[in-house]
């Protein structure tokens, strides 16, 4: 059998939902942006394979820009990290909760 | 293999970016400058700062005198498109950061604002902002959003609070979260029109008739939430109070209108243009979105011990009282919706202004937080002037007569009774009942207890300076006079709104 | 001078009270009284440059406010509202004049002076948005008051009077934006003036015939979105429980306020707004409502005999009072509405009074319990007059200023329903019983408490003030004619608008139709098309 | 005429403003001296109104100024003085000005001897207000007047409990009338659109017979009040409370003859509904009776004179029900002169006796009060109705009247009340006057009052014996406005039979109380005597247990009722259902602020769930996109367009 769009979309929605899920599963800060790279990558996906079956860039072109931002994302969120770590040297979510109520 | 393809560079009419190339060259200015020079003192970025927006104010009041000779102008690969509604949140949006940058000059010294880097990230936030309103083209939308949310989150961090940390991961984690919301919203949309430009998917839904309306909702849904996060609706609030505790009063102020104004853009663009074609579907889950956002915030906000984070819940309570506008969606109640933002940003950022100056260094050991409420009881004995003018602004926010916000209100509830939503104005008038309570409970710590602890009122000017107190002035006169503003700002708006056909 | 005498009117306190920041502590109070007077001797001005005769507005001023949604400053003055703006005036002074010294007198002055300003403003205000502004602004200076200068529960107190008439408020606000849109579908104008709305007719069905649930009775809905309004503020049984405390908290110059001035906003507003805008819907309201009347009167007075503390007794008469204001309201003739407006100036002196002769004992004896005194009369016989006289007054005794009213509305009222009005006639019964009760044990009797023993009698600058009033209450009881004659002759139009606008048979039968033409001042809005 | 109408009107006044100056200080002779004065001079041109009226029998009519004008309603203060108010003047000024006389006597020793004058003089102005008004308001502004000036005298004694418990019992029962009262001129107002006497009369004959019936009705709940008739009247006995002169001018002349006023003023009214005056009249006969009976037993002086004022009222109301409105009149003004003389003499005993009122007490006085023991027997004899006293004639007529009407019960009914009250009155002078003087054993030291005080009671003792002489040319006079009822017994014996019937009756009755009361081996009852023990005796002492059935049933309950409606109601319903409201958002924000734990993960798995929830939705809408009509439907409830 051929490799329809559908089963792009299918593959995207699953790596979604996985994504979605460590979200709400992960108490390491680090994993947590790892599922949202998921989350972000199971787009790009979609995107370009829908890009393809329309046969027009725009798709991809939003793929690239969903990377970059990915990464400025990643760079960002490190920084946070790496503060953190540094005053409280855990990356628990749990334990960033002073504020409450 | 594609044909090359040759575009005139007029057809191009980059005038259209100026407004949110401004602010980005200001950025890079004042980067610049501290390669060469470092050490400066911060007084000088501000300024620089101010210029910058101050050019910035130029070009969209530039773009005003063009939109109204000649409509709506896309430019740009038609990824930038100057309307009415785009050029009035650019002017909410830099005339607020206008206000806000002098409250950097503040007495006591923090440190985020010595570093240069900080003007810029703010200058490269605005840009983005700008960008945000002046597109319906989702990637614009999506880079610029990130642009700004990064930014946000970095300004954030730069308080340097065990909070503010806390605060800005939580912000950031969240929006990350958003972002793949949006992306994956965006991409359902693009599945279902093979485009990415607003109108473009509404002409060709609006062709086949909703044919799919299911994943119309499923795309719609997942727009919603992202946007829903950004402006902290119900049930995707969870980030603001934290968010607006761990920042500094400034910038919560900041945050509380700015980014706001700009999602509610986008969620104009994205949005009204369904509930027109009859997707009730978006009518019922908005309209119990607003009325949750409303009155929970509503609820939360009664049992708060600090003011700011009383008034981060104030400010979610207002961003749904304004987003029933969207659900509206006539021309009065559009217009409604930035009159109550420019009037609400007066009084806002009022209010967080005196947070601001009455910010110490170091707490006080019977005080809870940075403004819990005891700090303030007596406040008319010890500072009579500074109780006047907070009691002000909470009565202003309570939507009391003649302040700003009252206008706003009145309108806003007016465009719902002619847009035929009765049930919902009443809900709109008892939320502001119930919000009564709260900016009352502030005006009783101020005026009707004996002073607790700070016996001398000298916490609550402790971080005020001459710029910090002009800001202010601005804001109080704004606020009472506003009587007198609010029929330019009505005409204004609303012959920009109905132009560009809204 | 005349053109702007009522902007004058009401901005003058307000101006005066921010110059009264730089007046210096001690003399506060002389600046005080001597602004009090200004104003009273503007309003006084006011009256004599009024012309009975007629019925319409008068002195009107308009000024652009925000026209893009017809909001405009527009004031005018009629026989209705004339008296109460006076009232307010010649209160405030004798209430500042009164005062006694305080903590933070300089504050209390400055917010009293503000407070007079949103009083005359509500009562001079012909924009229904910035009768609201007024209506609204007024709770703040009370609020304070009642908070800062109030007994131990003040905080509770005034938090409750502000958000109880803050949250009945907003719900005549979206009743008011609903007028201008019913306004401004039948014209094409946003209008918020008051004699604009005059004009306009509004769909309603006819109790007897009609389904009166139905969507479309809009002025039903409207009716009942301004009464609640209105209700609260009046109070009108069962949303009178806040003023017990108010009352029982607030100072005595708050009480004064309060229950001369501050409550007759919600009768004034029947007036002005419920029954000329709705005629055929108050019609409707008629009896539930009387019987919602009829209930304040008895009940309240009945509640008003179990009180121990004195300031509870007069408290709690007021509201009873109010009722038969409300009873005398919808009478919907002439006779009624004009007795209603008179006890709501009758109610203003003889209330006001009577809270500043408790707040002559309270000051001597920092109490308000009853048990703690009697026989007061060995000691302080001129104060046992005065209070005997506006008790008397008070019961409603003929050739006081209260039978005057009370007769007319109950005269009005009997000509609607005879079994209600012999009900609500029990009024001068139950009035009676608690008043005679708490006069007598407070000043019958031994004089049992040592702490009376030597209590000083009332002092020159209470009788200073309390004898105006005393003369007022008597003179206008023998004499009403100078006030009865324009209330009279304004009611009368109002009263003829109803008939005109009433749409169904029953309002037009329940309304007499005076033989007279009567002009409603055109505002610079567009005529209705 | 007007000018004289003005003084005697409002000279009163006057003389209580000129008082009133000195209220609050100590004792001064002019505080009492003027205003006596000024009601001579309010008599005097009362005596000539009363001549201009009998000479040329025109009514002085003036309307001084308007009191209220609004719609349609006018009332002016209008007085007129007609052969029917002139009366009510002469009387009310000559008992007023010989009280004044009399109390600056019996005042003497008072601290408050100022403004008792005050008081008194307001009282006699509002009454003159009363019965001068041309118009029913003007008469309920007098009507209320007298009410609030016999609060203030009764009440006098402030510091008594009893005296000022007993002011407010007779302000509240008045009250209670009086809303009657006001109901009648409404419904006067109302049906005929004025309240003017002369045109609301003009117009009644044209209006149906329910609604005058219920006119006579209200207004005689008025008359009711004021003149404590059954079941009104237990304030009476009770405001004996206040000092005596009160009692002799406002609780037995004046003010309690208003209520006849009233139905004599209203004849044209009543002559259209005989049965209202039918119930009148037995009412009156029923309330003779009834007072004349606790009359018999009660042991105190003042007490006894006021039942039997009571009874003599039944006997005027009898009179005017049955339409003989003159001979009512008539009778009220004899009563008026023996009952003051009578009370003023209690007065003077009082005094003697150290304000000790009970008569078993006294005993054997005629020696030391030769003055008031002839002036009180004679106002007995007076108040007996023996020939040729005033009593006589009076009351004769009123027994022809009844006869002739054919009320027979009626006729007996007052006839043995007529037995009766010629009994106890003679009981009561038997034990004051007569018999050993028992007072001794009390230590009591009488003495006779000032003579100028006797002198001044002195023109009441004449008018007490020559009153009855008036009868002919006073029927004249008053004829001209009032329906002439001339009564023919059918025959001259049957005249004459009862005639001396009664007479026979009365005196037999004097004799009797004489024998029974005037012995030297009178003990004062100490409720070991027979007599006491019977069930009879007992209610009668009691007043028929009335007032306690009134404590029981009615004030008792309106105070638990008030108390209940105030903590109950008020406080546990009302209030806390508004607290309830406003409490419940707060206690739901504190029940709910968890949900914002802070913890990040937890926000995070609040957004998803909010996805979910969007989606599920989605979905949903979906399927039921297929038919949106029933949704439209469903959603027009919320208002969604």
């Amino acid at each position: 059998m051929d490799i329809g769009l559908n089963h792009y979309l299918v593959l995207s929605t699953i790596l979604f939902s996985i994504g979605l899920v460590g979200v709400m599963r992960r108490k390491n800060l680090l994993m947590l942006f790892l599922a949202t790279e998921i989350l972000l990558n199971s787009v790009n996906i979609a995107f370009v394979a829908i890009s393809h079956y329309y046969g027009d860039l725009t798709g991809q072109m939003f793929a690239f820009f969903v990377i970059a931002i990915a990464a400025s994302e990643v760079a960002v969120g490190l920084g946070l990290l790496i503060v953190w770590h540094k005053r409280h040297n855990n990356i628990d979510l749990d334990t960033m909760s002073s504020m409450r109520g | 293999m594609l044909e090359p393809i040759n575009i005139s560079l007029e057809s191009l009419n980059l005038t259209t970016l100026s407004p949110m190339i401004i602010p980005v060259i200001g950025a890079l200015l004042i980067l610049i400058i501290d390669i060469i020079k470092g050490g400066l003192d911060k007084t000088l970025y501000v300024m620089i700062t101010i210029l910058v927006l101050l050019l910035n104010i130029g070009a969209i009041v530039e773009s005003v005198g063009v939109f109204t000779s000649d409509g709506t102008i896309m430019g740009v690969f038609d990824l930038v498109m100057v309307d009415g509604i785009a050029i009035i949140a650019q002017l909410i949006i830099v005339v607020v950061s206008l206000l806000f940058v002098p409250l950097a000059l503040s007495h006591k010294r923090f440190h985020e604002f010595s570093y240069p880097e900080f003007f810029a990230i703010f200058l490269f936030m605005i840009s983005g902002f700008e960008f945000m309103v002046t597109t319906d083209n989702l990637i614009l939308i999506f880079v610029s959003l990130e642009t700004a949310s990064l930014a946000l989150y970095t300004l954030i961090a730069m308080h340097n609070r065990d909070k503010s940390f806390e605060a800005a991961v939580k912000y950031f984690t969240l929006g990350a979260l958003a972002a793949g919301f949006f992306s994956f919203g965006s991409m359902v949309f693009y599945a279902l029109t093979g485009s990415i430009e607003i109108n473009q998917i509404s002409e060709v839904l609006a062709g086949n008739g909703y044919a799919d309306i299911g994943f119309v909702l499923v795309g719609t849904a997942f727009l919603l939430a992202a946007l829903g996060f950004k402006l902290s609706l119900v049930p995707f609030h969870a980030w603001a109070p934290d968010v607006y505790e761990g920042s500094s009063a400034a910038m919560a102020g900041y945050m509380s209108i700015v980014p706001r104004i700009a999602m509610f853009v986008v969620a104009m663009r994205m949005f009204e243009f369904l509930i027109h074609s009859g997707v009730v579907w978006l009518e019922v889950v908005l309209y119990i979105i607003i009325v949750l956002t409303m009155t929970i915030a509503n609820i939360w906000a009664l049992v708060q011990t600090d003011v700011k984070r009383m008034l981060a819940y104030s400010s979610i309570s207002h961003t749904g009282f304004v987003m029933s506008a969207i659900l509206i969606g006539t021309t009065q109640s559009n217009s409604a919706l930035f009159i109550y933002w420019i009037l609400f940003s007066f009084t806002n950022l009022g209010a967080f202004s005196m947070l601001w100056i009455s910010r110490q260094k170091h707490l006080h050991k019977d005080q809870s937080s940075d403004h819990s409420f005891n700090k303030f009881s007596g406040m008319i004995q010890t500072s009579p002037t500074a109780a006047v003018i907070m009691a002000l602004f909470m009565l202003s926010l309570a939507g009391l007569p003649p302040f700003a916000v009252f206008w706003g209100k009145i309108y806003m509830i007016s465009s719902a009774v002619t847009g035929g939503y009765t049930v919902l104005a009443f809900i709109m008038a008892l939320n502001s009942a119930i919000a009564g309570y709260y900016y009352l409970k502030l005006i009783v710590y101020m005026f009707m207890k004996e002073p607790e602890i700070n016996k001398d009122g000298t916490a609550f000017v402790s971080n005020a300076t001459l710029p910090l107190k002009t800001i202010i002035g601005f804001a109080v006169v704004g606020t009472i006079f506003s009587f007198i503003i609010v029929n330019p700002i009505l005409e204004f708006v609303t012959a920009l709104v109905y132009k560009s056909g809204y | 001078m005349l053109d702007h005498i009522l902007s004058i009117l009401i901005f003058f306190p307000a101006l005066a009270g921010i110059f009264g920041l730089g007046v210096a502590k001690d003399s506060m109070r002389a600046y005080g009284t001597a602004v009090a007077f200004i104003e009273f001797a503007l309003s006084l001005f006011l009256w004599f440059s009024f012309d009975p005769t007629v019925s319409g507005m008068q002195f009107m001023e308009e000024l652009p406010l925000v026209p893009a949604f017809g909001i405009n400053y527009i004031l005018g003055v009629d026989g209705i509202s004339l008296f109460i703006v006076v009232l307010a005036a010649f209160f405030t002074f004798i209430g500042i004049a009164s005062l006694s010294d305080t903590k933070n007198i300089k504050n209390l002055i400055i917010t009293l002076l503000f407070l007079q300003m949103t009083m005359v403003g509500v009562f001079l205000a012909l924009d229904a948005i910035v009768f609201y502004l007024f209506w609204e602004l007024s709770l703040v200076p009370m609020l304070y008051i009642i908070g800062a200068w109030g007994g131990p529960k003040r905080i509770y107190a005034s938090v409750k009077f502000f958000l109880y008439t803050f949250t009945g408020s907003l719900v005549m606000l979206v009743g008011i934006l609903f007028m201008a849109y019913f306004y401004y579908q039948a014209t094409g104008v946003w209008s918020f003036a008051i004699l604009d709305w005059y004009r306009l007719i509004l769909p309603a069905e006819d109790l007897l015939t009609g389904d009166i649930w139905h969507m479309g009775n809009y002025q039903m809905w409207l009716f009942l979105a301004f009464f609640m309004g209105f209700a609260i503020k009046v109070p009108m049984f069962p949303f009178h429980t806040w003023l017990p405390y108010a009352h029982g908290q607030a100072p005595t110059i708050g009480s004064v306020i309060l229950a001369a001035i501050l409550l007759k906003m919600g009768t004034y507003a029947l007036i002005r707004f419920l029954l000329p805008l709705f005629p055929d819907a108050s019609v409707m309201f008629m009896f539930p409502i009387a019987i919602l009347a009829i209930i304040m009167i008895i009940y309240t007075a009945m509640v008003a005999y179990a009180q121990e503390d004195v300031k509870q007794v007069v408290a709690y008469s007021s509201v009873s009072h109010m009722g038969v204001i409300v009873l005398g309201t919808f009478a919907l003739n002439v006779e009624g509405i004009s007795g209603s407006i008179f006890l709501m100036i009758g109610h203003g002196v003889v209330s006001g009074a009577l809270f500043l002769l408790v707040g002559v004992i309270y000051d001597r004896r920092d109490t308000k319990m009853m048990k703690d005194f009697g026989g007061l009369a060995h000691v302080m016989p001129r104060y046992a007059t005065i209070f005997g006289i506006m008790m008397m007054a008070s019961v409603g005794l003929p050739l006081t200023i209260n039978f005057v009213g009370e007769f007319l509305s109950l005269l009005g009222f009997y000509q609607q329903s005879h079994i209600l009005t012999i009900f609500a006639g029990t009024a001068i019964i139950v009035g009676a019983i608690y008043m005679l009760s708490a006069y007598k044990k407070m000043f019958f009797g031994e004089l049992t408490n040592e702490k009376n023993k030597n209590l000083p009698d009332l002092n020159k600058r209470e009788l200073f003030a309390l004898v105006p009033l005393v003369v007022v209450a008597i003179w206008l009881g023998i004499y009403p004619k100078p006030l009865l004659t324009p209330i009279s002759n304004s009611v009368e139009s109002v009263v003829q608008l109803m008939h005109d606008k009433a749409t169904t048979d029953e309002a037009k039968r329940r309304i007499p139709s005076i033989a007279q033409e009567i002009i409603i001042t055109k505002t610079s809005t567009k005529e209705m098309h | 005429m007007e000018i004289f109408l003005y003084t005697a009107l409002f000279s009163p006044l006057l003389g209580s403003l000129f008082a009133t100056l000195f209220a609050a200080k100590p004792k001064l002779l002019i505080a009492g001296i003027v205003p006596t004065l000024l009601l001579g001079v309010s008599f005097i041109s009362s005596s000539v109104l009363l001549a201009h009226i009998l000479s040329t029998g025109q009514v002085v009519h003036v309307e001084m100024m308007t009191w209220m004008e609004a719609g349609d309603l006018y009332i002016p203060f209008g007085f007129v003085v007609d052969q029917i108010s002139v009366t009510m003047m002469m009387v009310v000024t000559l008992v007023s000005t010989v009280v004044h006389i009399y109390a600056i006597g019996y005042m003497d020793h008072d601290k408050s001897f100022n403004r008792f004058f005050a008081w008194l003089s307001a009282f006699v102005f509002s009454m003159l207000i009363l019965v001068m008004s041309d118009n029913f308001a003007g008469l309920f502004i007098g009507w209320e007047g007298v009410g609030l000036c016999s609060w203030g005298l009764i009440g006098f004694w402030y510091y008594k409990e009893s005296a000022t418990w007993a002011a407010n019992e007779a302000f509240i029962m008045n009250r209670i009338a009086d809303l009657g009262m006001l109901v009648g001129i409404f419904l006067i107002y109302s049906n005929t659109g004025t309240l003017q006497y002369t045109e609301a009369f003009a117009a009644l004959p044209s209006l149906d017979n329910e609604t005058l019936t219920w006119m006579g009705i209200f207004l005689f709940i008025g008359a009711m009040g004021k003149s404590a008739q059954f079941p009104l009247h237990t304030w009476l006995a009770d405001a004996m409370e206040g000092p005596t002169p009160v009692s002799a001018l406002i609780h037995a002349a004046t003010m309690v003859t208003a209520g006849v006023y009233l139905v004599i003023r209203a004849n044209p009214l009543y002559d259209l509904i005989p049965q209202v005056g039918l119930f009148i009249a037995s009412l009156g006969a029923f309330v003779a009776i009834f007072a004349a009976s606790m009359a018999l037993v009660n042991r105190d002086m003042k007490k006894i004179i006021a039942y039997s004022t009571l009874s003599q009222l039944g006997y005027m109301f009898a009179a005017a029900g049955l339409g003989a409105y003159w001979v009512a009149l008539f009778h009220l003004m004899a009563h008026a002169f023996f009952k003051a003389l009578l009370f003023l003499g209690a007065g003077n005993v009082m005094h003697a006796m150290d304000n000790e009122l009970d008569p078993f007490k006294m005993g054997g006085l005629k020696k030391t009060m030769r003055g008031t023991f002839i002036m009180m027997t004679v106002a007995s004899i007076a108040l007996a109705g023996i020939f040729p006293l005033a009593g006589f004639f009076s009351k004769d007529l009123i027994l022809e009247a009844a006869f002739v009407n054919h009320h027979y019960i009626i006729y007996s009914v007052l006839l043995f009340t007529a037995g009766l009250t010629a009994f106890y009155s003679f009981r009561l002078i038997a034990l004051i006057f007569h018999g050993e003087q028992r007072y001794k054993i009390f230590g009591i030291h009488p003495h006779e009052a000032y003579k100028f005080m006797l002198v001044g009671m002195s023109p009441l003792l004449l008018l007490a014996i020559i009153a009855g002489s008036f009868k002919m040319p006073y029927y004249e006079m008053v004829t001209a406005l009032l329906p002439a009822t001339e009564y023919h017994v059918h025959s001259v014996a049957v005249y004459w039979a009862m005639t001396i019937g009664t007479q026979l009756l009365a005196a037999s009755a004097i004799l009797f109380a004489y024998k029974k009361y005037a012995r030297n081996n009178i003990k004062v009852p100490d409720g070991s005597s027979a007599v006491e023990q019977t069930f009879v005796y007992k209610l009668l002492i009691n007043q028929y247990y009335i007032p306690l059935i009134y404590e029981e049933c009615l004030i008792k309950p309106y105070r638990t009722l008030s108390r209940v409606f105030w903590k109950e109601i008020d406080q546990k319903i009302i209030d806390a259902s508004v607290d309830g409201i406003a409490n419940r958002f707060y206690s739901t924000g504190e029940a709910t602020r968890d949900m914002q734990s802070g913890n990040l993960s937890t926000m995070l798995k609040w957004m998803v769930a909010g996805l979910v929830v969007l989606l599920s939705l989605a979905v949903v809408f979906a399927f039921a996109a297929s038919h949106p009509d029933d949704i439209k439907l469903l959603l027009s409830g919320l208002g969604v367009q």
